[in-house]
């Protein structure tokens, strides 16, 4: 079957393209171990990871605290705009990041700037849409009848969110507030201009390959990239 | 004990107009209607789930229109059951109870005793997916019968079950009436179901109740056209009747009464008789007749057939239909008692 | 209906705090025309632009050239290790984008530094996995009885493919292509490691933040957010 | 003209085991058999579109089972027609036709004339989602024949029309086949289809092609049990025959033939009817039985009967059940004819 033979030879470029990146830099990293126990034992790098994990943390957190509500009002109520709405949700995937940066300090200027507040802000622009997303589709999954039935036996309609709907749907909202964490701490381009301080792992590589070089930042590199793969091991 | 008031309601492609009807105390009360009828719809409006344009429900006397549906003791069980796929059956079945802050002791007494009646004792540390058909049509009743509501309401209750263990339902459903003494509405489209439970029936047809009562009358004796298709008149003949002669579209008919005027007659196609060659028996309308279609519906066909300017259905058996030999295009000659019309 | 009124509260906040950056750069901008038709006038920022809607366009052209075929593999082939290769595929998702911009110089070294090999690489590598999936749900939809009815009538698998499968899934495949250049086009953190020149957009709007302030870098955002909105609203 | 050789293969949940069969020259042949019993997948295998684990496939004394689909000239029409819909109906007529490098005048002449065979020339300028199913089918068939293939493979070519549509199309099918000349194999579940239009039959069960022969043959003398279940034998009795009495469980039958030993009979629902008061008819076997299920097919109902160790299966109309009163648990009198009784 020559066709999907070709297609597969074609198609292969790009899965190699993905995969040999990643192979290399953890083959070269293994070669260069010294350097990666070093990294590790360097206090800006730890507190650099700290940051970007407490920060796409709290986006995640903040994501899911308005982005469920969010995602069950989509799921469950059609209103006028609801098209709109929808819309407006998925505009932050196409924005350039650097214009979400400029974008967020024109609107919200010092409040944001040079803060955790200003990490936190722009994270949550770029990961806010996958928590909703994912929140309305796990509601969406919800049959509704089992919130009608749980209501005829009595129970309000907030006690039937909490009992029924919202455990029925964790899965899938588990996996958007994972999604939201993953592009939170991938975010560089509006974070480097809202607060490049305090500094974050994902910034602080950038700054080391300015300064150092390549080999500087290869360590925290691979050091957050383990961190995403696990991620997204969890994710599947 | 409820009251339907004449409730109307435009839901999706459901347009219910003007239902009104009541079912006593601890009666057995069936809305039988083809699917797509707007059953469902009903009951959900009698649950308080969807909300009426306009008519009132009234239960026990209260009118509880505007209630929440958590305001209304009564229990639903829809088609599919419904039951909590992250919970136990002991669980999905105490969830009502737990609702209403009754002792930890009270809430698993009540539990066991109606899993008891129900005979799902040993299920109650299942999850509902690992259950068969059956087990979770139990689990729902039980469900629904713990918290002793008012009025218990039924979405084709059996639609979803085999033949063995519908027939056991079936009979165990009226055990346990006797037991619990509860009211139900039951909504189906099975003729079975309405005659084998129902205390009364009422035909929904379109949106519309258009015939309540006692179950046998209302099958002899339909009051309109659409009853009477739907109870399986399908062959509807209008014609100019003389005595007891109707002719329609220049076909003569001999008729069961003597009228006089325009009137329609219906004929069950079960009823009509097809054969090869012509045979004078106790049918008194025997006709000549062409096939013109032929549709197969499990072990049964039906059979379109062309006689002058009438058409005319008949059932027959697939046996039947190979042995006659019966295809398009071919004569056969058609016969039906005049005892098998009906005149409307 | 008290319960989602409340969630609907909760989950307004999301929508205005996307929706508010966007409306208030582009009114401020709108009050700063003078600034706006400057900028339009700026050498560096229509050669910034023009590089970047090039790159943008050649990274979505390669991602169709091997995503198509890959995902039309994918829609039709069971192999094994397929969902280790889909894994691979999604992988990009979810990496910082600063250290896609080290991985791709750990491997490739000078031969992109630099240069709009350096910038259409960190591109694709994030673009990619939209063309794929894309076209892999494009073809998955087209009935395969449709395949097999032109292959009995006398196509080859190759004619087949040209003249059933790949016109059928074409709206599904366009969709992927737009989305790959968005995301190319919204690409920062990798690019300023691989390719700080030639000059993007993206990377010019941060460095006249850096070396002008807010009002210089707002007139390029709002061009380069008034190109990806148009982009989105073809989407949809 | 075709000859399938032992075909066996593994697909899915699908299990052909040892498929053999041929086609002659303008035989229109039909494969009878229930949904899921591998017809589509026999198909597709002599269609080419999947390989068979063993077997050969034989068109025209050319063994072409390693050829693909676009070698064998043959046509393809699957159950839901696959109509390119990216393309207008002329150009999916003209599909077939481009591939083989003929004229543009050539490829015109022969869409219209195929489209006037098949009263499609005004839809030539249509897409496929603006046709109605009838008219879909028309062009599937248009666009097979045009490329005049050897032989034509039809899938439930007429499973998504309204009756109406499905009687015309059956008897134009006949009338096709006398102007074009083109040899089908059909496979399909429906009777009707198999009595009208094959000229002979294979009756395929399970994976198995367990009986092939003239239709008429084929239903009056199943092979075995399985074909005999197919073709609505569903009560199947074992027992012990001793001359013309054969007992099963306790019961004793009339058999129509005088057999010794171990046997097994069977009776078709249809013929087996039921009384609330014992009548002696002409039908030789009378019993006494209890209704144990009761299950509605549409205006049928099949009613399940126990009597003594065995039980039975009969069909009854819905009015019969509602006048007989009969329902779960009642006794009621059960008769059939000793011609009625198939003894395998």
């Amino acid at each position: 079957d020559y066709t999907l033979y070709l297609f597969a030879a074609l198609g292969s470029f790009l899965i190699v393209y993905i995969a040999l990146p990643i192979i290399v830099i953890f083959t070269k990293q293994a070669l260069d171990f010294r350097m990666l126990v070093k990294t590790i034992h360097d206090p800006l790098v730890i507190e650099a990871l700290r940051n970007s994990l407490l920060t796409a943390t709290a986006t995640a957190l903040i994501s899911l605290l308005f982005g469920v509500p969010l995602g069950y009002v989509l799921a469950r109520k059609d209103f006028r705009g609801k098209s709109l709405v929808q819309a407006i949700i998925d505009v932050p995937i196409v924005i350039p990041h650097s214009v979400v940066g400029i974008m967020l300090l024109v609107t919200f200027s010092n409040a944001i700037l040079d803060s955790y507040k200003g990490i936190i802000a722009a994270m949550l622009f770029v990961s806010a849409p996958f928590a909703i997303n994912s929140a309305r589709d796990g509601f969406l999954a919800v049959d509704e009848k089992l919130e009608h039935v749980a209501r005829t036996l009595g129970a309000s309609k907030l006690r039937t969110f909490f009992s029924i709907s919202l455990p029925i749907a964790l899965p899938s909202i588990a996996s958007g507030a994972i999604m939201a964490w993953a592009r939170g701490i991938s975010e560089v381009g509006a974070i480097l201009i809202v607060a490049y301080y305090p500094k974050t792992a994902q910034v602080l590589v950038m700054e080391y390959f300015n300064n150092y070089g390549l080999r500087a930042s290869r360590p925290i590199s691979v050091i957050l990239m383990g961190i995403s793969l696990g991620i997204f091991v969890v994710l599947r | 004990m409820l009251r339907v008031e004449s409730v109307s309601k435009d839901y999706k492609e459901f347009k219910l107009r003007d239902i009104s009807f009541d079912v006593k105390k601890e009666e057995h009360f069936i809305i039988l209607g083809p699917s797509g009828a707007g059953k469902t719809v009903l009951l959900e409006i009698i649950a308080g789930i969807i909300e009426p344009d306009e008519g009132r429900i009234i239960l026990n006397g209260v009118d509880v229109t505007s209630y929440p549906p958590e305001k209304r003791n009564l229990a639903y069980i829809p088609q599919d059951y419904a039951l909590f796929p992250h919970m136990t059956v002991y669980d999905n079945i105490a969830f009502g109870l737990k609702l209403r802050r009754i002792s930890r002791q009270e809430i698993d007494r009540k539990v066991k005793e109606i899993s008891k009646v129900l005979g799902i004792e040993h299920l109650l540390h299942r999850k509902p997916r690992t259950l068969s058909g059956g087990e979770k049509q139990r689990v729902a009743i039980a469900r629904a019968l713990v918290i002793e509501p008012e009025l218990l309401l039924l979405d084709e209750p059996f639609a979803n079950l085999d033949v063995q263990t519908k027939s056991r339902f079936m009979t165990e459903m009226k055990v346990w009436r006797k037991e619990l003494g509860f009211t139900s509405l039951h909504v189906t489209h099975s003729f079975e179901e309405a005659i084998s439970l129902g205390d009364r029936v009422g035909v929904m047809l379109r949106g519309r109740l258009v015939q309540v009562g006692d179950v046998k009358e209302v099958f002899s004796n339909p009051v309109d056209e659409g009853v009477a298709r739907f109870l399986g008149f399908e062959n509807i003949i209008e014609g100019v009747a003389k005595g007891n002669i109707l002719e329609a579209n220049g076909v003569k008919i001999t008729l069961p009464i003597s009228v006089e005027g325009k009137v329609r007659i219906g004929v069950r196609p079960e009823d009509i008789i097809l054969s090869t060659e012509p045979v004078k028996t106790s049918a008194r309308n025997e006709f000549r007749a062409e096939v013109i279609g032929i549709e197969e519906l499990g072990p049964l066909v039906r059979v379109n057939l062309k006689i002058g300017g009438i058409t005319l259905k008949a059932f027959i058996t697939r046996s039947s239909l190979i042995e006659l030999g019966i295809s398009e295009g071919r004569e056969v000659y058609v016969s039906f008692k005049t005892s098998a019309i009906k005149v409307f």
